[in-house]
């Protein structure tokens, strides 16, 4: 279980600064520093472990459907990068305190930091293939973060942007390739899979899966052709190059190829892929590492060009170049942390980092300047330095490797070349900043940092030398068990300074004589590519962001061009053409049931509905008339339902017709009084056509529905309607009992159009119109004397036959809606009399309630059979005898119909009445006084005018 | 305005006439609709009491049922006398305009004479001007408009004159 | 004999007719029993949940009408994760409506309630006409919901969406209408069970009425040529309306998975499947054409609703894979898209309110207050929402992409990763915008202790999935069990009716 | 003899709607189609006493009730409109 | 017989109420002047639906138990709300000043310009 | 008699589609009501065609089947709460936007973008 505690603590530990932040910059770096140092113990505490033999492994299961557990292990290669992560980690947590300003706010870069090194821990721990991807995506935020640190700048963001996208892409590659490799093995652990190395060769899937792991090793790596984001990382604060862009991060694509070589390398195409791509790196980024002007930019090509060494090694893949990769992952992480803690150093004292400004700081910073020749050597390969060890041992590889047949000996070539470049570029990096004069003033005069900012980088210098001279004393305790986890065995071997005179030796020279000419030409090199114009892989980036930004907002306009019409016509497209799929497996329209004879009056009735529904649709430029022609078909509909049997809804669809018919004039309005002509004859071809197809099909299913006989559940209505409901009209009991739930749910949403449309009228801004569509001035007399009179009688018979409709709709048609309709036209009918102020008066009750009420009252009638122990909504019913009147039958349904009555009349007042209005108290005066002008006076307007004049 | 309080039985005419609307809607008189009926018969009116204007009394009963009787019989023969026109396409018509100059006064009674003079084919009432003084009539074929003006005054208006606003 | 299972719609509108029944009421009043409901709902929904976790099918019959005659409501692992969602949703969309959004226009709560019955009932009901009764109920309520507060954006929006989806209600019921013409029932499991004894003759019949379905459906999920009006829908939505809505796509992904895995599940012989073609094309052209939305969406808001309709894309590919494994995926990803797509449209509106007049355009501008706490509640989401670990979007994406056989996978995969890459640069430059690339500033409004409730509620459900995940994913791997084989359901409501009465 | 009579009767109402449904279309002002959807309503009510005699059912006697009492209301409604915009003022 | 004779009646009252509504409706479609027409109708209304009421009131009174004055009702109802249609119809006739036909006599004041005095007003939605 | 029946309610559901598509709000409101006429019949029809009968239970047989029309009902009043508010969010739309075009276009840039 303790090793659960080395990947948690420094979890853990991203909380510390944000705890401490307040406490002042000392505790909280000092406590920062705690987990991970104890994380650090924890790790080296594993070691006796480990040279047994043993791998400590620790698991938790997590989601066991997926094969995902929290897994982690120790092995040799996760024990060398955890001393690598948590050590230079600590080394960057104390520099980092001093080279931050005061005003930076230092506990979220800890916090940051920290939450990268766990991420990074995580990753050389992880023991399943998703845990190592979750910690793989996780290094990437966080670097997103550590390199946005200091936002303000343009060139941290677009660097952060930059750093997230590649390296996220090549995640999701890699989860993409671990899925793959997850399924070959049919394991997402890691033991299992490194122990199937066959069954992975062998399978097909093999090399799709290596290239999209390697995809995702090559973009966190840097690897060519995915470096170009590292340079742009550099934007980030100097301890996070540092840490993330030298030890660690860039580390990771590494420490992923090293991890998984026993089950995928082994291939002709890994050595393929991974030593081109790595010598390929090597010697493209050491070129440009050598014409850069920025000290952290040449860090950076530098770094890119030892990853792409450290790849070829494991390309080759033979054991000694695995010995010879992990010992050059340790030397480089060593001497370029301290290169970049030193040209931070010098960044932060000279207060700039462009060499052409930097020169002769050899006096000024003597101790750095050693620390950074000393580092500087160790980069280039010079003897007694570390850097001098592995390189050797790289060439020695390069030589000895035989992947490429005939071609074999480019590869020492191009390491050679590599090698001269990289003596060029460090030869400079030292040369130029500490001897060489400088072409501008730095802005600020340069001085040594304080001491213990500079300590980390001087420890790592000492490092550098130490291990360089006595190689096998300092680092075969941690090569060794990590080139076993490696190669799976345990490898003998002895890391030594002197091998003899060899081949070997030879290509160091050469590239040490080499590499110091080329420094001394380098100015004319230069002034050669000068002349090729500047290729920022920044600015290419974002243009190519850009450009795809735009073309994806232009796709998406052209696709999503707000327009409705469009929209529609894909929706009945599509309804178009499943329709007429279906259509399409029908083996004869007409069915078994066949057609029954057509009279006159059906005839007629079809050839009024075809034409006025064709009409409502020729005429809709003028829409008054549309609306007359639809108020057609809403009677003939009425009718049609009568006809077949259906009085229920045809008193429904009557009364629904009346209420629609005055909604849609009142908002007729407020709209224009006519349409344009907008649509172009072709598009009026093609909706014609779509809705001439929707409506075939429409037909031609209705057509085979109706010719064809079908069992259904209706007769159980039939039979219990009168036992089981109380009462004889089907239709009604359905609604009110067998159904009861549906008609709930439909009152609930008449209430809610009704809520909606007050939503919709609050605060509506009118465009009243003072004429009529011909320029007519409207008829000065708003409420003619006849109209009112007969209003006044009307609306009683209306509450009259309503209540009748109610209390027969159990047995006969009518019910609750529609008794609730009548009620409801019959005081619109006042209100349009009379209007609003008048009626308003005597009609003193807010809507709202009652249509919630009605709601609520059926909803209480379903409750209330929760009393009796029944399912919501169960009816009960009996018959009572009552003297003088007679038998009569009270069933809780009429109760529901109750609240289906209140909630449709105060809907639909709420809906009209509310509608109504709005016009009111906006009405122009203008009127009043033109009528006033005209003689035409009004003796007995009812209406109290002062209201309205406001 | 002026709220009148509330009598049990505010408006007795409309009272009977949605008893009787109640009889026929149930086509029954058991005593239990009798009830019922009486019973919304006073609670509609009651209720809606406010939307009615003064309602002026039915002076003279009889009367009223006469003059149901005339009109009855007047739209009778007017329907015969229009379908012929109608039918008849060499029959010359003579549409007229015709400013009747109204003597009642009440809204009500107003209304009963317009309606009445529509229902009965031949002449509609076209426009009540708003001083209330005078209802255009548009006849479809009218001799004399003083001959169309005096019948209506003397078979309908005069007669509801009498019943209700004397 | 519970009624436990009718909970779900009866107390949200119990609770609306008390919030509704005065318009102007006390406002605390209103917000306490707002909450009070939503949060009894998640209690409720809970219990649900570990009532349906047993396995067993219950059902609920309305009037004590034992189906197929009845209306039912029936309770099995997938309704009663829906509904857990729906109020783990609604409890942050409350509570952030809390902060002030609930006052901007009348009747808020009670129509929030409303809202929530509709989407319980679609969840719930086990009877086809009823579920369009309940889609007209929430979208009703959506409508309203979508209009609160007014402004030209949200009419216009409220003009397309609704437009659209009436026309899709009169799919609807041409559809309903079709299936009663050809199999004479409206039970789904009766249907189910009358499609599998279907004569040749009808067949046509009931291909049209369940492709017209799936264009409704569609239409709801936002699938390929239907998704039209989502993003400006939601995008001008108001805050936590926003936010519910984040549900509204997934009820039609449900209502596919509910119908066509029961109705045409394998005892409909040569209709099984019937959907699986048509759904998994479409979804891949959404999560493709979502993948560009989300790169060229240059407002926030914007942004989040095309990251919906990625998910609409990747729930309904999982659909269209049409195995068990996928579904199971498809549910884990499913809550969790909901509840950080819900939490991600809180947020953005906050970040919003802070940046002034720049609001949630993707331009420089003031930064906001409280840039830290809204900065980590953007980074959660984001991440979530993109599908980085350790977060629950990453879980639920390799659930999917495990599932599908490997032609499938061929689409699938590269899909699903290049809109998570589309997801990760639009995202991170969303960030680097609103919380780098801008001037600091003290003004901008202050944000309502509430709104922080709703918005960290939402996204911190996201950690929470990913430490649950184990139980989760036993869960939707059961409840994908249950579906697949719908014999016992047909059982359950046919066979067996003494049932839970 | 009831039968040739109702027959009858039916295809002059449906001569009569055919006819209404001639002025509907041509107008040529909006009172003339208004005119012709109030006429259209009456005949309706005709058709429908006419069906329940022809199929000896009163089942749709409401229905003709509710057209005669409520089917004007969409004549005034269309006529206020046309003469003050403001149905409800 | 006494079947016969209630049979002939509900034939002749059903035969002229159509007749009644036709010509109605006939007059409706084809007199010259809106103003004219909107005399048809009140044929249709007043004896047509009475004459075809009756002759369901007979015919169910005779082959139903009880009697059925229930068609009285739609009579009355017709009876109120007939007249407010055609006038409310003439009012906005007179209001769009429909065009009467020539020899139509009395020029009505809702016909003089001088009187009324208005100008076309141009309607917003010309914008 | 079918046939006749399928063809009015194809026509119908044509012709409110047909004014679905058009570009102002009022047509579109129309054609909605049009077109749930026509679902309306399509549903209504279900059950079939039954010619003088009802779905009361009064002792004859020739019942017609009351489910649709049960359904119907809940659909029309349905249809009313959806055309209500459709035209009255067209009103505030053309309110707020100052025209009524579906899109909240100016007329002068109608038609190219389509
Ligand atoms: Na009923
Ligand atoms: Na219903």
């Amino acid at each position: 279980m303790t090793l659960l505690w080395i990947p948690l603590l420094p979890l853990l530990g991203v909380l510390v600064p944000a705890l401490t932040g307040s406490r002042g910059r000392p505790l909280c770096t000092l406590a920062t520093a705690v987990l991970p140092a104890i994380a650090l113990a924890m790790t080296l505490a594993q070691l006796p472990a480990l040279g047994v033999g043993d791998i400590p492994r620790v698991s938790l299961s997590w989601v066991p459907q997926l094969g995902l557990d929290l897994a982690f292990r120790l092995d040799g290669l996760s024990l060398l990068f955890n001393v690598l992560i948590l050590g230079i980690g600590l080394l960057i947590i104390l520099y980092a305190h001093y080279y931050l300003d005061a005003s930076e706010n230092y506990a979220r870069f800890y916090a940051y930091l920290i939450l990268f090194m766990a991420s990074m821990v995580g990753i050389a721990m992880a023991d399943n293939l998703l845990v190592l991807w979750f910690f793989w995506e996780l290094t990437s935020l966080s670097s997103f973060l550590l390199i946005g640190f200091w936002s303000h700048r343009s060139e941290a963001r677009k660097g952060a942007r930059m750093a997230m996208t590649v390296t996220g892409a090549g995640g999701l590659a890699l989860l993409a390739g671990f899925l793959l490799l997850g399924d070959i093995v049919g394991s997402l652990d890691m033991q299992v899979v490194l122990e199937s190395g066959e069954t992975i060769l062998a399978d097909p899937r093999y090399p799709l899966m290596l290239v999209l792991v390697l995809l995702g090793a090559f973009a966190k790596s840097a690897q060519f052709p995915f470096h170009f984001w590292l340079p742009h990382a550099m934007a980030a604060p100097t301890p996070v190059s540092a840490y993330l862009h030298s030890a660690t991060m860039v580390k990771a694509g590494i420490f992923l190829m090293a991890r998984l070589h026993p089950a995928i390398a082994g291939s002709e195409l890994w050595s393929a892929i991974v030593t081109v791509v790595g010598i390929v790196t090597m010697v493209y980024a050491a070129w440009f590492a050598l014409i850069k002007a920025d000290l952290k930019g040449i860090l950076a090509f530098s770094t890119v060009s030892h990853l792409g060494l450290i790849t070829v090694l494991l390309g080759i893949g033979s054991p000694m170049a695995v010995l010879a990769a992990l010992f050059h992952i340790l030397n480089h992480a060593t001497f370029k942390a301290a290169l970049f803690m030193c040209s931070g150093i010098i960044d932060h004292e000279a207060g700039t980092r462009d060499l052409a400004r930097l020169g002769k700081l050899a006096k000024a910073m003597p101790v750095t300047c050693v620390v950074m020749s000393i580092t500087g050597a160790a980069m280039a390969g010079v003897p007694l330095f570390n850097g001098f060890i592995s390189k050797e041992m790289f060439f020695t590889e390069a030589l000895e490797t035989h992947a490429f047949g005939g071609l074999s000996l480019v590869l020492p070539v191009l390491a050679t070349i590599g090698g001269v470049l990289s003596v060029a570029y460090s030869a400079r990096l030292v040369h130029a900043v500490f001897f060489a004069p400088p072409r501008h003033a730095p802005p600020k005069t340069p001085h040594e940092p304080p001491y213990l900012m500079r300590a980390p980088s001087e420890l790592l210098a000492v490092l550098c030398i130490l291990v360089g001279l006595f190689p096998a004393l300092m680092a075969t305790w941690l090569m060794a068990p990590a080139v076993e986890a490696v190669l799976l065995e345990p490898l003998e071997f002895h890391l030594a300074l002197w091998h003899g005179f060899n081949l070997p030796l030879a290509m160091s020279a050469v590239a040490l004589v080499a590499g110091v000419i080329t420094y001394i030409l380098h100015r004319k090199i230069r002034q050669f590519v000068r002349d090729f114009p500047p290729r920022d892989a920044s600015r290419i980036f974002e243009g190519v962001i850009q450009c795809i930004g735009d073309r994806a907002e232009r796709i998406t306009e052209c696709v999503d061009n707000a327009s409705l019409q469009r929209f529609m016509t894909l929706l009945l497209t599509a309804s178009l053409v499943v329709g007429a799929i279906g259509l399409a497996q029908m083996d004869t329209l007409t069915g078994a049931k066949g057609n029954q004879p057509v009279d006159g009056v059906l005839l007629v009735g079809a050839l009024l509905l075809v034409f006025t529904g064709i009409g409502t649709a020729i005429t809709h430029r003028h829409r008054l008339i549309s609306l007359l022609m639809l108020s057609v078909v809403g009677l003939l509909v009425s009718l049609t339902f009568a006809r077949f049997s259906a009085p229920d809804l045809a008193l429904t669809q009557l009364s629904v017709e009346v209420v629609t018919m005055i909604l849609l004039m009142l908002a007729l309005f407020f709209l224009p009084q006519k349409t344009p002509r907008e649509s172009t004859p072709a598009r009026a071809l093609r909706d014609l056509v779509l809705c001439t197809g929707l409506g075939g099909v429409i037909a031609g299913l209705n057509y085979t529905v109706l010719t064809r006989d079908t069992e259904s559940i209706s007769d159980f209505f039939l039979d219990n309607s009168v036992p089981g409901g109380g009462g004889h009209n089907v239709v009604n009991v359905i609604l009110v009992d067998f159904r009861g739930f549906d008609t709930l749910g439909e009152i609930t949403v008449l209430a809610i159009a009704g809520l909606a449309i007050f939503k919709l009228l609050n605060r509506l801004r009118l465009f009243m119109p003072h004429s009529d569509s011909e320029g007519r001035i409207w008829a000065p007399d708003r409420y003619p004397m006849i109209l009112t009179t007969i209003s006044q009688t009307v609306l009683p018979l209306a509450l009259l036959v309503s209540v009748f409709i109610f209390l027969r709709g159990h047995n006969q048609p009518g019910g609750g809606f529609i008794a609730g309709l009548i009620t409801a036209v019959g005081l619109i009918l006042v209100y349009m009399a009379r209007g609003v102020a008048w009626t308003q008066q005597r009609l003193d009750f807010p809507y709202q309630p009652v249509a919630i009420l009605g709601v609520g009252v059926a909803a209480l009638t379903g409750f209330g059979s929760w009393l009796f122990g029944a399912p919501f909504l169960t009816s009960s019913f009996g018959h009572f005898h009552i003297p003088l009147i007679g038998d009569i039958e009270l069933a809780t349904a009429m109760l529901f119909d109750l609240g289906v009555y209140l909630a449709v009349v105060g809907a639909t007042l709420m809906i009209l009445a509310n509608l109504g209005k709005v016009t009111t108290p906006h009405r122009p005066a203008k009127e009043d006084h033109d009528a006033t002008e005209r003689g035409l006076h009004r003796t007995d307007d009812p209406t109290p005018d002062g209201k309205e004049t406001v | 305005m002026n709220r009148r309080t509330r009598s049990l039985l505010p408006t007795p005419l409309l009272s009977l006439l949605l008893l009787v609307v109640w009889l026929l809607l149930v086509n029954s008189v058991a005593i239990g609709h009798l009830l019922l009926g009486g019973f919304l018969a006073i609670l509609i009116p009651w209720l809606t009491y406010p939307f009615w204007d003064m309602q002026p009394g039915v002076k003279k009963p009889w009367k009223l049922l006469r003059f149901f009787f005339r009109v009855i019989g007047d739209i009778v023969v007017a329907n015969l006398q229009v379908a012929w026109i109608i039918i008849n396409p060499w029959r010359r018509t003579r549409p007229h305009f015709v400013e009747y100059p109204l003597m009642l006064e009440e809204r009500f009674t107003i209304t009963l004479l317009a309606s009445t003079i529509t229902l009965t084919p031949g002449t509609v009432s076209a426009n009540l001007r708003m001083d209330g003084k005078t209802l255009l009539i548009h006849a479809l074929d009218v001799r004399d408009e003083q001959t169309l003006i005096r019948t209506i005054r003397e078979r309908y208006e005069q007669p509801l004159k009498e019943i209700f606003e004397c | 004999m519970s009624h436990l299972i009718v909970m779900p719609i009866v107390l949200p509108l119990a609770a609306a007719v008390a919030l509704l029944l005065t318009r102007f009421g006390n406002p605390t009043l209103k917000r306490g029993l707002g909450l009070a409901t939503t949060l009894a709902l998640l209690v409720i929904s809970i219990m649900l949940l570990r009532q349906a976790a047993g396995g067993e099918i219950q059902y609920y019959a309305l009037g004590n009408w034992q189906p197929p005659f009845g209306i039912i409501m029936v309770l099995d692992r997938l309704s009663a994760l829906m509904l857990f969602v729906t109020s783990m949703l609604a409890v942050g969309a409350v509570l952030f409506a809390c902060g002030g959004d609930d006052e901007k226009g009348s009747n808020f709560h009670g129509l929030f309630q409303l809202q929530l019955m509709g989407i319980n009932g679609a969840f719930l009901t086990g009877d086809l006409f009823n579920l369009f009764v309940f889609f007209e109920v929430l979208l009703l309520a959506s409508y309203a919901l979508l209009v609160h507060g007014g402004g030209k954006a949200r009419i216009q929006s409220a003009v397309h969406y609704a437009v659209l989806n009436l026309a899709g209600s009169a799919l609807f019921l041409f559809a309903v209408g079709l299936l009663y013409g050809a199999t004479g029932t409206l039970n789904m499991a009766d249907m189910a069970q009358a499609v599998s004894q279907l004569p040749g003759e009808r067949q046509g019949m009931v291909i049209a009425g369940a492709l017209l379905l799936l264009v409704v459906f569609g239409l709801k999920a936002a699938v390929l040529p239907l998704y039209f009006w989502l993003p400006r829908a939601y995008a001008s939505a108001p805050p936590p309306v926003a936010a519910l809505f984040a549900v509204m796509t997934k009820i039609g992904v449900y209502a596919i998975l509910r119908v066509y895995w029961l109705v045409f599940g394998d005892q409909a012989g040569p209709l099984e499947a019937l959907e699986q073609s048509w759904v998994w094309w479409l979804s891949l052209g959404t999560l493709a054409i979502a993948g560009i939305g989300v790169l060229a969406a240059r407002d926030l808001r914007l942004l989040v609703a095309y990251l919906v309709l990625v998910s609409v894309g990747t729930l309904l590919a999982g659909v269209g894979m049409r195995s068990p494994e996928a579904v199971s995926g498809l549910l884990f990803y499913l809550v969790h898209t909901t509840l950080v797509t819900g939490g991600l449209f809180l947020l953005a509106d906050m970040i919003g309110v802070q940046r002034g007049k720049a609001g949630t355009r993707l331009v420089r501008g003031r930064i906001p207050r409280n840039a830290t706490a809204l900065g980590l509640l953007f980074l959660i989401g984001s991440m979530a929402v993109a599908g980085l670990p350790p977060l629950s979007g990453a879980l639920g994406k390799v659930m999917l992409m495990s599932a599908g056989d490997s032609a499938q996978r061929l689409w699938f995969w590269p899909l699903l990763l290049a809109t998570g890459l589309c997801a990760i640069v639009a995202l991170s430059r969303a960030g680097s915008t609103l919380f780098w690339r801008s001037q600091a500033s003290d003004d901008g409004d202050s944000l309502s202790p509430w709104q922080w409730a709703g918005t960290g509620w939402l996204l911190a459900s996201s950690p929470l999935l990913v430490i649950l995940a184990g139980p989760l994913a036993g869960y939707t791997e059961a409840t994908a069990e249950q579906l697949s084989d719908p014999q016992p359901m047909i059982q359950a409501v046919l066979i067996d009716q003494g049932g839970d009465q | 003899m009831l039968d040739t009579a109702v027959t009858i009767s039916l295809a002059l109402v449906c001569l009569a709607l055919l006819l209404n449904l001639f002025r509907l279309t041509v107008g040529p002002d909006m009172p003339d189609r208004i005119l012709a959807l109030d006429t259209m309503y009456v005949n309706s009510i005709a058709l429908i006493i006419l069906m329940g005699v022809w199929l000896n059912s009163k089942t749709y006697f409401e229905a003709a009730l509710l057209i005669a009492l409520l089917g004007f209301i969409s004549t005034i409604a269309v006529c206020k409109y046309l003469l003050r915009g403001d149905i409800i003022e | 017989m006494f079947y016969v004779i209630l049979e002939g009646l509900i034939s002749v009252l059903l035969i002229a109420g159509g007749l009644f509504a036709f010509i109605g409706s006939l007059g409706m479609a084809h007199l010259r002047d809106f103003y004219m027409r909107l005399h048809g109708p009140t044929k249709a209304t007043t004896l047509g639906m009475g004459c075809i009421l009756s002759g369901s009131m007979v015919y169910f009174s005779a082959t139903q138990e009880g009697t059925h004055l229930q068609e009285m009702l739609i009579t009355l109802f017709l009876f109120i709300t007939a007249p407010v249609s055609a006038h409310m119809l003439a009012k906005t006739g007179l209001h769009q000043r429909l065009k009467y036909l020539d020899k139509t006599r009395g020029k009505p004041l809702e016909f003089r310009e001088e009187e009324v005095g208005d100008k076309p007003v141009p309607h917003p939605d010309r914008d | 008699m079918e046939m006749l029946y399928a063809i009015t309610t194809g026509v119908l559901a044509a012709s409110g589609l047909y004014l679905m598509l058009r570009g102002r709000t009022f047509p579109v409101v129309v054609g909605l009501t049009l077109l749930s006429y026509a679902t309306n019949l399509f549903l209504f029809s279900m059950g079939g065609l039954t010619t003088g009968g009802s779905a009361i239970i009064d002792g004859k047989s020739n019942y017609s089947d009351p489910l649709p029309q049960a359904l119907v009902l809940t659909a029309i009043v349905i249809g009313f709460a959806m055309t209500a508010f459709a035209v009255i969010l067209a009103m505030r739309a053309r309110g707020d936007m100052g025209n009524d075009h579906v899109d909240g276009r100016k007329a002068e840039d109608k038609e190219e973008r389509r």
